[in-house]
């Protein structure tokens, strides 16, 4: 169905994850703000990967979405540059080297066994490049001094709980549950190893050809975003209300206030995509040998967000 | 009309081979035979001599090996050694099937087969289930199947109906009552009938011709034509005389073969 | 002697009377009874296992909040079941499960008639769809969505391709082992074309095409399971995403209520089955001997 | 009279001479005839595919970043195929496919063995096995670590309670369909207990048995292409972690590469089944008459 | 010792329905019959009136609905009415299965069952499939299989016999050859033996006693003894006048039932 050009002057699809990282999104959408700058309620569309939203992202099944660094590089590297572009930051930081409470230092951590999302991706990248910058080897096939095992979150959890893990480099909420469910310590936050402590967990991706042909929407999107984020921030009580409200619709079960509150607490919301974060971040990867080589000049689109930002007084952000 | 022109079924020097190399068996060899349009041909041969083979290949239902068949267009009913009955239908459902395939209307299958199975004596096991009757009643139901095939409300032309010992299941009461229904509907139908036995006497009793097969490979070694005005009977002297003829001619032909 | 030949077996109805006295120590039973005795081994085996699961707990072998036993899974699982939207999470599932496995019937089964009755077609296809069948449903998620964008079309889609394979298999096994003699009555009988699919050849496969329905089934349903993650439209619950997000937020008992209301639904599924098994065999007279 | 018997039928043996010449149109072709014949089927499906597939590419329906062509992807796949780690991962993964099919149809046998024979144990059991095939690998996955777990086990323990269902399956429908005559003539010779099964409901049970076995082998694949991702030790690759990553990469034409993979392994697996379906037939004389 | 003591086969009021209610059929009503250790007893009856049930019954296949039947904890071989080979094994494999059963040493099976094949006429047939055979080819297997159960090598006790039709596939030459195989058996394994049959004759040729079956519901109408001294010959005057007898009371019991 190529017919969904239609909807870039109607209604905008947004797509998005149930997921406290992407609480913008949440609250957005609960408290109505996207309806009120769009005009009508966008049609949204609830994603459980990376992946899915791409493609989805690609097949015109959406043509907006909160995503993570890592899908969206890959996705700007697949489509040669022509596919996307990131238009705002939605929040960051958040990550964090949960351990077992017997793991005093960085060092306790030889011959132990520590879980990442994925290989390859930021927190993998970060856990490697950390333990490297700390004298540690931590091979890619998984040998040296610490073993990195990836795994999905939800399975890390269990693994952590039985013990066959000693920790895991995750974001939030997995690194509160961690902590809060499992008995988990915090070695390691990963603001402490960024300037300014503000590295990238999620922000929002807009179709390339929905950008040219609906500058106008989209503006209206970024207007949204922003002013989402202030509420969140302005407001942290009731945005935890929705952002529960939205994820009981979705799981059918609310999540813990504790781990509401201990997630908010790590991740800071903002529309700055902490551009340098992620160029840092792939370079990174590059050198550890994870991702190719890819030119990210140009995934960056911020002239409507900067314009947005501009007209209400605030600072304004940087694409490098 | 010569002969030769007008048979119904003709076979011109057929041979049957199954299998290839060490394992290969000759079960039919060169066997030529004519069958005039409504003639009643019985076929005898000891256990293993290739009757069956000869139906199926006139059936079409095998390919020869060497030589020719013709059934010049004619319509081919048969009844198997073994029942073959649909498992999934009820007993008249198999003969209604085969009657639809003949172009009965719906509307009197049901009756007709009805009428089949009477004859066969089978009224009343209609609806029942294959599996549920005894093995002569199941040949029964086979050969109500097999004249059903016969049937021919179209007028679409001839047919040729091949038996393969179709009464080697029944008692001889069953059998002698059956015998006068098979001989019936042939006359009435003018069919032309292929009709393989194992009881010499009951092949006098039906055939106008006899034709006698060898064992092992299968050859035509002897044909007797049946001079005996019908209706017969099968304990007729004259039926006795000429069956006790061809048995002597048939012990001495598996005798030969080291009986 | 043809009309003679009539009046004989009439008097099997006069022995029905005979009959019933014959079986009075008969096969009927009442209902209640017969359904005792036919849940009865069932319901045994569920108290065993439960019973072997709170032993294990009860062990102490591992922590509750890692293996819950059943008296932590049992109320969670009432608290499910009475739950109004988990009924429409497994309605919704359900809905989508009865439609694609309808078309997939469709689709196997027109694939398998036509692999199974041509010797090219079956070269050229027969093996590519057990080929098909071993992809996982993962590798149809990008297809699917980039044909039908996020609508239910697009786990319909991943339905069918799971479940197809196995119908179309169940039939083109049935069919090569329809016995020959029935096959050569029907060529004799000028059963051709639809005619002899529908009067032989489908009736013949009948018991391997169930076999392969059921196997369906199973394809069917653990592709959906994944499908319905693919997309959650709107913000709809389905039985894929409570099992999914009960992961997520690792609520053990709350999985594991999910997992018991799947394998009801599979036993319930698996019956329907049966009892189509069961007619098949008791109409072909193919009746097992089981003690 | 009986030593008379004994001496008939020698006549054969010097038929087989004659019967050498009859065949001289025989059946028998050179192999790469027979090869070609059987191969060109199916080289012309693929032919047809690869070009309907270069022609909607080329129609600009979608940007090639989201559909790629075979001009993109079969140079991908070239790539792919030729480098040694990526044989590495085929080959990971087919020692698991393989040792948990094994595992499978030894416990698949065992418990369709026990259910198909016994009243009570399939009422308890019967429909549990159809159950368990509906449960999504995921619902294992928490199992499974518990139980064995970050260790090459806790996959294996996926793909047997994958796999294992469909093989019970095939094998009770095999035994439910054993023609009951045959069933008697085996109670007439004395067949109990295990020579019963080996002499007699096996046997008899072998083509459904063979058809379970076909749809267990798709059912261990899928889980273990799910179940991969459960242990992913360091970089080492498996077909499942290739298909997951390229589709986490967005890397489509190496993902439809690895399918194409999936798909050769899937179409050689089947030919072997199928090599035993038709030794089976054959053996029978259970052919069918496919033009 | 007193007849009822020592009978081999022994049924008493047996009564044998199938299905129940509107589709109930009654096929054996209050059968008794004694059997004779040794004996060699032959069933007749019209199609459908319950041999094959009867036989069922004794062989432990089918629960009677009614009565007793008693075997004495004798060994029971079988044939069919239909041959009932296995499909999966060769026709020597078969036959070969039943040896093994009856405790038939490995080494002795293979030349055993090619014995047993030969006095079947089926030489040089061992290696092929049950359907490669002729319909009476495949009959004579499931013989040579029920002989081979026949086997005692074990000294283990009596065995019965229970042959439904041996023969209704065969040609005549080959059945009378077969006679002489069945009786020389019998004789030297001191069988019993319990043969249903349509040919009157042969039941004469081969019977101590003949035991005449009604048509449905199955009852015990007349027993034969067959005085004739063996060995018979089947085209002898003495077998032909009994079988004569035999047939007008079968002709009478058929035709009352409404021939
Ligand atoms: N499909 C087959 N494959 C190999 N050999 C076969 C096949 N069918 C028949 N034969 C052989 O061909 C020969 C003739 O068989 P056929 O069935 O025609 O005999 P018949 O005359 O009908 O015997 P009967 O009176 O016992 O039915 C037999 O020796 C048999 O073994
Ligand atoms: N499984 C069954 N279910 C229902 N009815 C049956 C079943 N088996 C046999 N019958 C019925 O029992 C009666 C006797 O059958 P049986 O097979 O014993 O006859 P038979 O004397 O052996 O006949 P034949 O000489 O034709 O083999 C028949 O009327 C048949 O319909
Ligand atoms: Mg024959
Ligand atoms: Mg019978």
């Amino acid at each position: 169905g190529g017919d969904s050009e239609e909807g870039g002057s109607g209604q905008l699809k947004l797509g998005f994850f149930p997921n406290i990282t992407h609480a913008t999104a949440l609250v957005g959408v609960d408290r109505g703000i996207f309806a009120k700058h769009l005009g009508t309620a966008p049609q949204t569309a609830t994603f459980n990967a990376g992946p899915s939203a791409v493609e989805a992202l690609f097949a015109k099944g959406v043509d907006a979405t909160f995503i993570g660094p890592n899908p969206a590089i890959n996705a700007w590297a697949k489509s040669k540059g022509q596919g996307i572009r990131i238009i705002s930051g939605a929040a960051s930081g958040g990550a964090a080297l949960v351990v077992k409470p017997e793991i005093k230092s960085v060092q306790d951590l030889k011959g132990k066994k520590i879980a990442t999302p994925q290989l390859g991706n930021t927190q993998d990248v970060a856990a490697r490049s950390y333990l490297k910058s700390q004298g540690l080897t931590a091979n890619k096939d998984g040998s040296g001094d610490v073993k990195i095992v990836p795994q999905e979150n939800s399975q890390t959890i269990e693994t952590f709980e039985q013990g066959t893990i000693d920790g895991a480099w995750v974001p939030e909420p997995f690194a509160s549950r961690l902590i809060l469910e499992a008995g988990g310590k915090k070695l390691v936050d990963e603001k402490d190893l960024w300037p300014g402590g503000k590295f990238v967990v999620t922000h929002l991706i807009v179709r390339a050809d929905f950008a040219e042909e609906n500058p106008e929407t989209v503006r209206k999107l970024i207007a949204a975003t922003v002013e989402v984020t202030d509420f969140i921030n302005a407001n942290p009580e009731e945005a935890k209300k929705s952002v529960n409200n939205q994820l009981t619709r979705l799981s059918g079960k609310p999540i813990s206030g504790e781990v509401l509150d201990a997630a908010f607490q790590n991740i800071t919301f903002t529309t700055d995509p902490v551009a340098s974060s992620l160029l840092t971040g792939a370079k990174n990867a590059e050198a550890v040998g994870l991702l190719e080589p890819v030119d990210l000049n140009g995934i960056y689109d911020l002239t409507l967000l900067n314009e947005v930002l501009k007209a209400a007084g605030k600072e304004q952000v940087q694409a490098k | 009309m010569s002969a030769p022109t007008t048979a119904a079924v003709r076979l011109e020097g057929v041979s049957k081979a199954f299998g290839s190399g060490d394992g290969a068996l000759l079960a039919l060899d060169n066997v030529s035979l004519q069958v005039a349009p409504g003639e009643f041909v019985c076929l005898l041969g000891a256990s293993g001599c290739g009757k069956s083979t000869l139906l199926n290949l006139v059936a079409d239902l095998d390919k020869v090996s060497a030589g020719r068949i013709d059934v010049g267009g004619a319509r081919v009913a048969v009844m198997f050694q073994e029942p073959a009955l649909f498992p999934w239908l009820t007993v008249a459902g198999n003969v209604e099937l085969a009657l639809r395939q003949r172009g009965v209307p719906k509307a009197d299958r049901r009756r007709r087969a009805a009428e089949l199975l009477d004859s066969m004596r089978l009224s009343g096991f209609g609806r029942r289930r294959p599996h549920q009757l005894s093995g002569g009643m199941r040949q029964r139901v086979a050969l109500a199947r097999a004249l059903a095939l016969t049937v021919d409300d179209t007028g679409a032309g001839h047919t040729v109906l091949l038996m393969d010992e179709p009464f080697g299941a029944l008692d001889a009461m069953t059998r002698d009552l059956l015998h006068d229904e098979i001989e019936r509907v042939w006359r009435e139908r003018g069919l032309t009938v292929l009709f393989v036995t194992h009881n010499v006497r009951e092949a006098v009793r039906l055939g106008d011709r006899v034709v006698l097969l060898s064992s092992r490979p299968g050859r035509v070694v002897a044909e007797f034509d049946v001079p005996i005005e019908r209706p017969r009977r099968i304990d007729s002297a004259e039926v006795a005389t000429l069956a006790g003829r061809i048995t002597d001619r048939l012990r001495e032909e598996v005798g030969r073969h080291g009986g | 002697m043809a009309v003679e030949t009539r009046r004989t077996p009439d008097v099997d109805r006069q022995l029905a009377g005979l009959d019933a006295l014959q079986l009075t120590a008969g096969t009927r039973r009442g209902l209640p009874a017969r359904l005792w005795s036919a849940a009865w081994p069932m319901l045994a085996a569920v108290a065993i296992a439960v019973g072997a699961w709170e032993l294990v707990v009860l062990s102490g072998w591992k922590e509750p909040w890692v293996l819950p036993g059943p008296r932590q899974v049992l109320p969670e699982f009432w608290r499910v079941v009475t739950d109004g939207s988990f009924w429409a999470a497994v309605g919704l599932t359900m809905r989508r499960a009865a439609v694609g496995f309808a078309v997939a019937i469709v689709i196997g089964t027109a694939i398998g008639a036509v692999v199974s009755r041509s010797k090219i077609a079956r070269r050229a296809f027969g093996s590519l769809i057990t080929g098909l069948q071993t992809m996982p449903s993962i590798a149809w998620f990008p297809l699917a969505i980039l044909l039908f964008q996020l609508s239910e079309s697009a786990i319909l889609f991943v339905v069918v391709l799971g479940a197809a394979p196995s119908i179309a298999n169940g039939l083109i096994a049935g069919v090569d082992y329809t016995p020959p003699i029935l096959l050569r009555a029907g060529k004799v009988m000028g059963l051709r074309g639809l005619a002899l699919y529908r009067h032989l050849i489908l009736p013949a496969s009948l018991p391997s095409f169930v076999a392969g329905l059921k196997q369906g089934w199973a394809f069917a349903w653990r592709s959906l399971m994944a499908g319905e993650l693919l997309v959650i439209i709107g913000d709809t619950q389905s039985v894929g995403t409570l099992l999914h997000f009960a992961r997520e937020l690792s609520d053990t008992e709350r999985m594991i209520s999910v997992m018991i209301v799947i394998l009801i639904i599979g036993v319930l599924v698996d019956q329907l089955f049966g009892l189509a098994d069961r007619t098949l065999r008791e109409r072909w007279g193919v009746n097992t001997e089981t003690d």
